[in-house]
């Protein structure tokens, strides 16, 4: 490296991050506004208009704070997986097999309470999301089937089974053919709170950010965990369960994407249909790692993701920016974080 | 309502615009009012029709367009929730049935310029085997191609039309793909219920005869471009803002409009197509637009020879909204 | 103790012609620093042509550093390289190699999943395109030439690991060097491997090659080298010809800086239950094993690296599965004593690889106590990690475990001073039965001692199964002692068997009279 | 049936495949130097735009085919940048290079959606074309098709019998025994991740400028996946990922004629097929040990010495 060399740190730069953040975001931010003026559009408008988008009024926090819900479920689940070091890519299948179970519990029971419709509607996507990373799970343990394709493979399979149940038996006769289950009935609907447009799937999001955060800070299962991502060898020398915890991280993981799918389903479009496949499931991967792995930064960054996003689509109505340029910043962003960690454990120096 | 001097618009497509394919359409009828001095317009592209669909039509409403015009099936949930937020606010929505005070629906009866173009494939197919790519089993795609096939066997009952489901609206190459896997089966007319042109390139290079939705393509495949069925969205929304400007516009309504008003079309032909393809086709557009065949006319039979519409009768808007089955002639499944 | 192998260098090994000659290399002033710890410090060598050079040191002395720098691994940060009286600055191994300075590392290196050949000319294949056929030809010729036995076109994957010695020493012959240095080459041999290992540094003395050889293992110093460098906490603390080195003892000395007794003090412990049983195992690559340890006792398991301690470990261990009904521990059958197992009261296991299986290396310290003991420290489904602070704080304190911070990483521990934290995590367990593996290979004197006496200590509590490559440890601290050979154990005895005793060698190497 | 359903079939199967094949041993090549790149599909729809844009103002075609390997390997660059020198997680940054990639290729391309380039067009191969059945399948394909015939040859020379090739593969297994013997692990790194990039890129290359002569976005349709996924199930053997390849654009090809002569499976089963195919095979191959034929340091980083 050109007369500088690496050298590792005496102690993690704990405060690195933040600086690291916010220098990747300089940098990302930069090269798009190159890209804004390349296409003959003033760099300072459009990342104007993008801040307005994203903060600009409170209901471009609202709209951040609800695209952000399904975003930070997902992620959460994979930082689960991650922090073992299993890689799950399929939170998106997940996601599709939540809505899945849902939907089914949903379309079975309309006439049940929703105090009892509504539990049984989570605990039916968890299960479904939970099965499909189940099963990458247990091709991993038993055959060593590498689960990052493995799960991709599974969320095409996911959403092409998402298709095939709403194209065909689930379709609403009423939908004159279009592709969607009927609409839930309202013990089946995820209410607003209070007359924002924020809805109660916000306080899941807060409680299972809660409840992973003290799991893994205080269960012994949680340090269990944190162990069996060092190795599994060190894992069977601590007598873990390294195959259980395998399954179980990507049962939790699983299971919070199906979460993500349900409330998408029951909150905001009230029915399922193809297109509640956003592609949720890869952005959690980012987030996820943004955040490095911790609840609280999770929630952050989900946060910031879905402010950009909605800042993006600002972007377009204004300034009628392609709706490509969202993924370019999102890559930028996070290939220059990804590359400024590296400041987390080593330093520059300068060689003799 | 009142008068405006000025109309803002405000477009949501579910695609990017510059595909050539049903986006584009819709954004070419966009840019025709666009061009009128006290008409303002922008768009989102790409939006799709869970979540995101319902912040980008409330934000066009928040920033005081007059009117969101959303053009998928799908955005009509979200459509009807904002539009109740907004009664200020004129919606319109095209392919759907919901409808609120100050939201209308609109479409098209596309049907009509398909049954023109399976004239145009049945006379000019020589396997009499017709491949139709198509994205997904819906009505609005099960009734094109059931138009299509009556247009066919009108001309040539010897005639069928193999269906593939490609189950994406735009993948080039998997259209084109799929295409070929048409042509492999000896047929030698291809059309498509698509965005891309990937399927009318295949037919180009085999050789063969290619039919063209949403626009004319005529300039990716100029070899084997017979026609296209295609979209003129310009007249309707011309008609909704200036309904909007002298304060007239109502909510409530279902425009479904047909050739007789220029919505649907067929594009020119090439130069392949011999003259008695163009005074059949010519004659039956005649009837058509003055209300003489009204295609969906019994007796027509499904695929397994079932009778489906009886003798005399002609199906009614409804039964065409929600048709989900074959008509004889058509070689696939509708799941 | 060493009576089963004689070391001593024959007459008609001796290098002759290199008197006075000018070094091949010399070291000036070599100082490297990894972060605040000074692994050399200002160090000055010469290596002279036909003779050996033994490297000595306490662990973390800085030995392989020195080395890893004159073979181009890095750099020092101050003084320099001659060779040939030149100054020279090799930036990487390529460097070193062209000087003719080549390097068999502590752990080898070699591509597993490549040939003896591709190994050997790695680099230096000469062209573009190689051709299998021709490339095994020339590594069998140099095979041949310097008498070393070698398949040039097995796998290494399939080497035993004298084997894979050699493919290490034909890398540095292909390449020609001149200095040969070896770290701890005999760590992994049997004897009769570790003096063949020798007659090969030999013959290559009389070449007029240069070797320098590291080691902890005395008598192998005082058997080969010609001139000894001690080195103590980055500094070169002497330099003495083999002649001025009167004994083992002397030279043990002359390493610590201080009076170290090597014989510990075995105090009699009552003998009590049947801790461990193995009875006919026959199966995960092992045949016929029949094994007792009871409380209060040690029994040592010896024999080369890779002849089935490792399996025997593991499957009594439960890191694998043996076969039904051959193990039993604390008279309960293998599966049963597992699945009833609590987390004191039960075995412990003190494995070979303390980086990595025995710890966590990116978790800190109380992290890693609570590795194997947070059934102690567990509350219903809750971890009491304030407690598990408490036990580590005092657990540094007891074993004098440096650097004396809990919260430190176990990658930021030296060797040695994780080998005490695994200890004083194992015995704070209070198992009945104690599963030694290599405890104190690569530690130096002092922590070895340290070791020795508490493993000692602890048949008070428990049996203890000692498995070591060492005999001299073997014999220090065991009671009986079993040979293995090829899965097998070949024969059981008590260390005071004197005639038993001196046959270890030929029992390891598979030869029953 | 054979006439005509097999033979276009397999036609067709070399077509589809040969995208994947290209992609797939470009991976191989990234891979066995230890780096794992799952940027693929961001890679190949960038190497896409490229080639196409280079065919249409040059004129050239070949040289937008080489071009569309430079696009790609500037995007490996990038993932080296972030893995190799700054030793960043190469699983994300592989993803971090896919959305990056195919945001770029949109951005870039959405101005010339519809326009039509000068291409590879099929021929029918001199002499070979009029083998019976051989011919039709194999020799009547376009250019970039007969070239894609000698990649794999190459690539098995150029692994086993070279000495660059054999120094990628020990940094691939183990870096620290290629350093010792005085190669540049870094640097072979780089030439594997770099090189790999190349070939990855021609696979995107051949979508634009021989699948189809028009430009269009979102070209790549997923096959970049696929063919991180075929690496695993070739065990990283150039011969075993043409059959993948080949097997892939196979299934792929037989469910569209499956709906075309007519079928009742619904649609949505038989487009599951080549997903669950490649599960399938995976699980397959792990049945018979195989897959533990990954590079020893296949995803770890190099971490710098002292
Ligand atoms: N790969 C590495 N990266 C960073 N630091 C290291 C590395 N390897 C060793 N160290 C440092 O080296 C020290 C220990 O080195 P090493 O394990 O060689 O010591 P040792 O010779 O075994 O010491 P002891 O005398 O305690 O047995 C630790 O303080 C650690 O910080
Ligand atoms: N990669 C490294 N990073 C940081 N510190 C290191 C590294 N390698 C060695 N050290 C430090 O340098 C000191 C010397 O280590 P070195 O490995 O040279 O000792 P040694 O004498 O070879 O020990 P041993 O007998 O255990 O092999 C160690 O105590 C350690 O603190
Ligand atoms: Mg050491
Ligand atoms: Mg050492």
């Amino acid at each position: 490296m050109l007369g500088y060399r690496l050298q590792k740190r005496d102690e993690p730069w704990n405060w690195g991050a933040p600086i690291i953040i916010v220098g990747a975001l300089v940098l990302s931010f930069g090269i798009s506004a190159l890209l804004l003026e390349l296409q003959g559009k003033s760099a300072v408008q459009g990342l104007l208009v993008l801040w307005q988008g994203s903060f600009g009024a409170s209901w471009a926090l609202e709209d951040a704070l609800l695209k952000s819900i399904p975003i930070f479920l997902c992620a959460l689940g994979v930082a689960t997986a991650f922090r073992m070091q299993v890689w799950n890519i399929g939170a998106e299948g997940q996601f599709a097999l939540g809505a899945i179970g849902a939907t089914w519990a949903a379309l079975t029971f309309p006439d049940l309470p929703g105090f009892l419709l509504m539990p049984l509607m989570f605990i039916c996507a968890a299960i479904f999301g939970a099965f499909w990373a189940y099963v990458p799970a247990i091709l991993r343990l038993k055959l060593q089937v590498n689960e990052i394709i493995s799960t991709l493979m599974l969320n095409y399979i996911a959403i092409l089974l998402l298709q095939y149940l709403v194209f065909g038996a689930w379709k609403d006769p009423a939908s004159f053919g279009f592709p969607v289950t009927p609409e839930f009935t309202p013990g089946a609907i995820i209410g607003q709170i209070g007359d924002s447009r924020l809805h109660w799937g916000f306080a899941v999001c807060v409680g299972s950010g809660i409840a992973m955060w003290a799991f893994m800070r205080f269960t012994r299962l949680g340090f269990e965990i944190k162990v069996a991502g060092e190795g599994e060898r060190i894992a069977m020398y601590s007598r873990l369960p390294y195959g259980m915890l395998t399954i179980l991280v990507m049962a939790i993981s699983g299971a919070l994407a199906g979460w993500a799918g349900c409330i998408e389903a029951s909150a905001t479009i009230n029915r399922l249909q193809p297109s509640i496949m956003v592609g949720y499931g890869y952005t959690a991967i980012v987030v996820a790692w943004l955040a490095r792995l911790h609840p609280l930064y999770i929630g952050i960054s989900a946060y910031l993701l879905a402010a950009l996003r909605v800042g993006v689509e600002n972007m377009q109505l204004e300034l009628q920016t392609p709706a490509s340029f969202g993924s370019i910043m999102e890559g930028l962003i996070l290939m220059s974080v990804l590359a400024g960690q590296m400041l987390v454990t080593y330093k520059i120096v300068k060689k003799k | 309502g009142a008068k405006k001097d000025k109309v803002k618009v405000g477009f949501v497509y579910i695609s990017p615009v510059g595909d050539e394919g049903y986006s584009y359409a819709q954004d070419q009828g966009r840019k025709a009012i666009d061009a009128l001095p006290w008409v303002e317009t922008s768009y989102v592209e790409s939006v799709a029709e869970g979540p995101d669909s319902e912040r980008v039509v409330l934000n066009f409403a928040r920033k005081g367009y007059d009117m969101v015009i959303g053009t998928s099936f799908g955005y009509m949930d979200p459509m009807v929730k904002v539009s109740k937020k907004f009664p200020k606010t004129a919606f319109m929505h095209c392919s759907g049935f919901k409808t609120t005070p100050n939201m209308s629906n609109y479409f098209g009866r596309m049907y009509q310029a398909r049954y023109l173009t399976g004239i145009v494939a049945g006379m000019m197919t020589k396997s009499n085997v017709i491949g139709y790519v198509a994205a997904f089993p819906i009505p609005e795609v099960i009734r094109g191609i059931n138009a299509f096939t009556l247009g066919v066997r009108s001309v040539n009952p010897e005639a069928t039309v193999r269906v593939v489901w490609t189950k994406t609206w735009y993948d080039p190459a998997l259209e084109k793909d799929a295409a070929i896997s048409l042509l492999d089966m000896k047929a030698d007319v291809i059309t498509q219920h698509q965005d891309s042109p990937g399927p009318q390139e295949a037919a180009q290079e085999r050789g063969k005869y290619s039919i063209a939705y949403n626009s004319d393509m005529s300039k990716m495949a100029p070899k084997a471009h017979l026609t296209a069925a295609v979209w003129n969205w310009a007249p309707l929304f011309k008609n909704a803002v200036e309904q909007l400007r002298d304060g007239v516009w109502q909510g409530n309504e279902s425009l479904w409009w047909g050739m007789d008003q220029g919505i649907v079309d067929i594009a020119p032909y090439g130069p392949m197509v011999p003259q008695n393809v163009k005074d059949k086709v010519a004659e039956a557009k005649k009837a058509i637009v003055e209300g003489k065949n009204a295609i969906f006319v019994g007796p027509l039979k499904d695929q397994n020879g079932k009778e489906m519409v009886p003798a005399g009768k002609t199906m009614t808007d409804p039964e065409m909204l929600g048709m989900m089955w074959f008509v004889e002639g058509v070689i696939g499944n509708t799941k | 103790m060493s009576s089963h192998q004689d070391f001593t260098r024959p007459e008609c090994q001796k290098a002759t012609g290199f008197e006075g000659c000018a070094p091949l290399i010399s070291l000036k002033g070599i100082t490297k620093r990894f972060g605040k710890v000074v692994a050399n410090n200002n160090i000055s060598l010469d290596l002279y042509p036909g003779r050996i050079k033994a490297l000595l040191g306490e662990n973390g002395a800085g030995k392989s550093t020195l080395m890893s720098m004159l073979a181009g691994r890095f750099r020092p940060d101050e003084g320099y390289i001659e060779v040939d009286g030149k100054r020279v600055d090799f930036s990487n191994s390529k460097d070193a190699i062209k000087a003719g300075v080549g390097m068999v590392y502590q752990h080898f290196m070699l591509v597993d999943t490549m040939t003896v050949a591709q190994n050997v000319l790695l680099g230096q294949e000469g062209g573009f395109f190689v051709n299998p056929k021709e490339m095994e030809a020339r590594v069998r010729k140099l095979a041949e030439d310097y008498e070393l036995e070698i398949d040039p076109s097995a796998k290494v994957s399939t080497l035993s690991m004298g084997e894979k010695q050699r493919v290490e020493i034909l890398k540095l012959l292909y390449r020609e060097s001149r200095v040969l240095i070896f770290d701890e080459p005999t760590a992994v041999l049997t004897p009769r491997e570790a003096f063949r290992l020798f007659e090969a540094l030999w013959a290559m003395t009389r070449q007029g090659k240069s070797v320098v050889f590291i080691s902890h293992k005395l008598e192998e110093v005082m058997a080969i080298a010609d001139e000894v460098a001690i080195l103590r906490r980055g500094n070169i603390d002497a330099e003495v010809p083999r002649d001025k080195i009167t004994s083992k003892a002397d030279l043990a000395c002359r390493m610590v800086g201080k009076e170290v007794i090597l014989e510990v003090d075995k105090e009699e412990v009552e003998v009590g239950e049947k801790v461990l049983e193995v009875k006919n195992m026959t199966g995960i690559g092992l045949r016929d094993i029949n094994l007792d340890v009871r409380k209060g006792e040690v029994v040592a398991i010896v024999g080369v690296a890779g002849n089935g301690q490792q399996e025997l470990v593991e499957g009594v261990c439960g890191m694998r599965k043996p076969p039904k009904d051959t193990i039993f521990i604390m008279g309960k059958p293998w599966r049963k004593f597992f699945a009833e197992m609590t987390w004191n009261n039960s075995m412990s296991y003190i494995p070979e690889d303390r980086l990595d299986l025995a710890t966590a290396r990116n978790l800190d310290l109380v992290d890693n106590l609570l590795l194997t003991t947070r059934q102690g420290f567990s509350a219903g489904p809750l971890l009491q990690h304030d407690k598990a602070a408490k036990v580590a704080e005092e657990l540094v304190e007891e074993y004098d475990v440096r650097p004396g911070r809990i919260r430190a990483l176990a990658w930021q521990l030296s060797g040695g001073n994780l080998q005490k934290m695994v200890l004083a995590r194992e015995l704070y367990r209070q198992p009945h039965l104690i599963v030694a593996e290599q405890p104190t290979q690569g530690l130096d004197i002092s922590a070895t001692e340290e070791v020795w006496n508490r493993l000692l200590e602890a048949r008070k509590m428990a049996g203890v199964l000692l498995v070591t490559g060492d005999l001299g440890e073997a014999l220090q601290l065991a009671d009986r002692v079993a040979v293995m050979y090829c899965g097998q154990i070949m024969d059981e005895f008590s260390v005071n068997d004197k005639a038993k005793v001196d046959n270890i060698g030929l029992l390891m190497a598979g030869v029953r009279e | 049936m054979l006439e005509s359903f097999i033979v276009p079939l397999l036609a067709a199967t070399v077509q589809s495949g040969t995208p994947i094949l290209y992609a797939t041993l470009g991976e191989i090549l990234t891979e066995k130097g230890g780096v794992l790149n799952l940027g693929v599909e961001g890679m190949m729809s960038m190497a896409a735009f490229a080639a196409f844009f280079v065919t249409l103002t040059t004129g050239n075609p070949w040289l937008g085919f080489i071009a569309g390997g430079i696009a790609g390997t500037f995007m490996a660059a990038l993932h080296g940048i972030v893995c190799i020198t700054c030793l960043g997680n190469q699983v994300v940054s592989g993803l971090a290079l896919t959305i990056l990639g195919v945001g770029l290729c949109n951005f870039l391309g959405t101005p010339y959606i519809g326009t039509a380039t000068e291409g590879f067009d099929k021929f029918s191969f001199p002499v070979l074309s009029s083998l019976p059945y051989i011919g039709d399948i194999f020799f009547k394909q376009d250019a970039l098709v007969y070239v894609s015939y000698l990649v794999p040859m190459l690539f098995m020379l150029f692994i086993n019998r070279t000495s660059l090739g054999l120094a990628i593969s020990a940094v691939g297994e183990k870096p620290a025994a290629a350093a010792a013997v005085g190669l540049k692990a870094i640097r072979l790194r780089w030439i594997a991740l770099l090189g790999g990039g190349f070939f990855i890129g021609l696979g995107g290359s051949y979508l634009s400028l021989a699948y189809t002569h028009l430009w269009a976005n979102g070209l790549s349709g997923g096959r970049g996946w696929i063919a991180v996924a075929l690496v695993i199930f070739a065990f990283w053997r150039p011969g075993r990922a043409v059959f993948g390849a080949y097997l892939f654009g196979g299934v792929m090809a037989f469910q569209l004629r499956l709906q075309a002569v007519g079928t009742h499976i619904p649609s949505s089963l038989l487009l599951m097929l080549p997903y669950a195919l490649t599960i399938l095979v995976l699980i397959f191959s792990a049945m018979r040990g195989r897959s533990g034929n990954a590079p020893a340091h296949l995803g770890i980083n190099i971490e710098p010495e002292g």
